[in-house]
């Protein structure tokens, strides 16, 4: 039988590289995978590239990650909020790179990259600065820009529920991101709060399909960011 | 100074122009006020770009799921008949025209539509986007709602844009405390002035030709 | 309260002009709106222009429409099939006109309609006759050609359930390019075995939220293309 | 005429080459019989382009829901573990290289990889090429299982395809009657021969140079 869970946390993430790059799952504090994300930090590679729309907040998660050195490029829609200070203190001092993507057009990127579709066309930036550079093109009579496809070598992810053929679903706006980048990432990597059989999610309910998950770690009772920003905590 | 609409008052009067059944996205601010002023006998239905048609109003605290909020990342509810779907799905919303009315705030918009919300172009800001340039190239209808001058008394309503765009020649309406302002192929045109307010109060304050009401 | 429910069959096809562009959901016989589509065929509009995978089946649904002689252009990616008779007899004479697309392109085109995306690129057909006349172009070492959007005035389309909204959800199979058609066309019509309030349907388990449906009718019972053809039954 | 290989051991020996816990996509025929042959401890998730994974075996006529299809328009079940998806998603799938493999029949296949299996080019048949110019494309492995002549004795393994492509240098191996071969760079290799087929015998009936096995 197909098995794609694993039991140790720190097994799961054991092999991403130096200089890897890792798509992390999360709109702000809903959906991001906190646990994954420590143990990322636990293991220690660096000089990471990651993509997300944010940047973290207060100290634990994704703004640990990034206080903790391993990040050198960030690339996200919004890199402040109003509890991120670990990136804004290391773009300030020029020790963080950051590649601005518009929401929808980072968004489509990551689809994109999953669907096999090397470059697109969207309005989103046109007669913006963030059009410099970018080629554009009219089609009707309207101008447009190309974007890329953004791929990953890894992607960390939480989900709600998840069959051991890495079916998933989300739990309410936590799923934002989350699919796209399951699809996007070479090796993508999941916690998930609930572990059922296969064949226990309604096939017209997965928003996942297995095809797309490789491992899968059950994390029942996931801390939320919010809750460790509000009680003062920082990892590690 | 002028009496002038509230900050409230704004967003009442921009609501009058959203139609019933309109799909609606609402920026942080003034913006999201609109909920609270939907005109008797109509529905809109509200998007936030994070993956959800039918957001409604805020929690109880006790109530609250962490793991539903809006674009602001801050905790919502769903209406009966919400939908949650995807980041592409969301934006595929807004970037293919599905969405009838944008509502934001802004730091400038220009007589020609064009609108700079996003940045103020300073050199050690950290530029930060978010979804702002999808809404305003994809949403049918971008209205805005913003003071009609800055604190220090600036302008907010220019010829040209001074701080980096989000999108160019995009907004339709404009809906200040002292007046609703369309953007027209002959720039500015003032539709209706806020009680008290004088045409001459908003020429002066405007820093673009603005013509009167007809 | 916002109600896109339709009493009635004809009043939901009624203003289809002469000419339009109409996208009919549906895989082969599984998805397909046949009351709708015989509501067109009774409604008479003619010089349509049909997208759809295929081009229906023995002498009712889409090969009825085409029949008809209200079709003048297909668009599909696989217009003969087993008990495909209609098209084939008219393609041969010269009566109809084909605009073949691979079925993935087909439905990357008609999603990207959707999405605000008026072109993309694509490996599907390079090295082949379908890519002679398409721009191509190199990407990471790789050569993909250029697609275009496929938008549509009009979208017939066949559902397991929907609310007064328009969320719907499908059955099965059945769902195939109905989500991605909902999307493209200016003006939704969908077929519902089943009506519910609004809120019945999960939130997580809407596949096509209310945004891309304008109009809904109940149909029960609907007939399907395979019984039809099994019984022999031909319309009108 | 030689003994070689029946139908069902072309895909028989087709089965052992795939890895357990492959995600595959079956063509229309030979292909099909693939779910009978899986070996021994290895499972196997088969795709349908129509929009699902975890396809099962058909159903009892009783049985059979007129709304769940594969690809072929054939009746079939889902598997535990099954997700139905748009057709957006599945050809993802495809095109994104997120299915393993592939099984395809074929018309024609050339020593450099092109494949032929859509259409005959003649000038009054009607072109249908459904998902196939997306498969060859986008499926990170490509396995042809044919005959290895055409009824009338034509070789279907050829230097050049005389019928237009489906794609161009995508097969990795052939599964004949006679013999599995593979594409190389060095053209048409044989891995292994049918029992009692001979290379002379294979060499003979394939329209293009063809080398022994190692």
């Amino acid at each position: 039988m197909i098995n794609k869970m694993y039991s140790s946390i720190p097994d799961a993430v054991a092999d991403i590289p130096d200089g890897a790059t890792v798509m992390v799952g999360g709109f702000g504090a809903s959906g991001s995978p906190i646990e994954l994300i420590h143990a990322l930090i636990d293991q220690g590679a660096r000089n990471l590239t990651v993509i997300n729309n944010n940047t973290g907040n207060g100290d634990v998660g994704l703004a640990a990650l990034i206080g903790n050195g391993q990040v050198s490029k960030m690339i996200c829609s919004f890199p402040r909020s109003s509890q991120s200070r670990v990136f804004p203190r290391l773009y300030k001092e020029g020790r963080i790179e950051l590649e601005l993507v518009p929401q929808g057009t980072l968004a489509e990127r990551i689809r994109a990259a999953g669907a096999g579709i090397p470059a697109f066309y969207t309005p989103t930036t046109v007669g913006t600065v963030l059009a410099e550079g970018k080629e554009s093109r009219e089609f009707e009579g309207r101008t447009y820009v190309m974007e890329p496809w953004l791929k990953a070598d890894f992607a960390l992810i939480k989900c709600e529920v998840a069959d051991p053929l890495g079916n998933l679903t989300y739990n309410k706006t936590a799923r934002n991101f989350s699919p796209l980048m399951c699809m996007a990432a070479t090796t993508t990597i999941v916690q998930t709060k609930k572990r059922v059989a296969a064949g226990e999610i309604d096939p017209e309910h997965v928003i996942t399909p297995g095809i797309f998950v490789n491992r899968i770690v059950e994390v029942p009772d996931p801390v939320h960011e919010d809750t460790l920003i509000a009680e003062g905590r920082s990892y590690p | 100074m002028s009496t002038g609409w509230s900050r409230e008052e704004m967003a009442a009067r921009a609501a009058l122009d959203i139609p019933d059944g309109s799909y609606v996205n609402l920026g942080i601010g003034i913006p999201e006020l609109v909920t609270r002023f939907v005109p008797e006998g109509r529905e809109f239905i509200y998007h936030t770009e994070n993956g959800m048609l039918g957001m409604g109003p805020p929690p109880a605290d006790a109530d609250r799921d962490l793991d539903l909020m809006n674009a602001g990342k801050k905790y919502v509810t769903a209406v009966p008949g919400a939908a949650y779907f995807h980041h592409a799905d969301s934006f595929s919303m807004i970037r293919g025209g599905h969405i009838d009315v944008c509502v934001l705030g802004t730091m400038q918009v220009a007589s020609n539509g064009d609108i700079a919300n996003w940045s103020t172009g300073a050199p050690d800001a950290i530029p930060a986007v978010g979804g702002a340039m999808d809404l305003v190239q994809g949403v049918k209808h971008i209205y805005v709602i913003t003071q009609h001058t800055t604190r220090t008394g600036e302008p907010k309503l220019v010829e040209r844009c001074s701080y980096p765009l989000t999108g160019p020649g995009v907004v339709s309406r404009i809906f200040t405390d002292l007046a609703v302002v369309d953007v027209t192929d002959n720039g500015f045109q003032v539709v209706e002035l806020a009680p008290g307010v004088t045409f001459a109060e908003v020429e002066s304050k405007t820093g673009a030709p603005i013509l009167p009401p007809a």
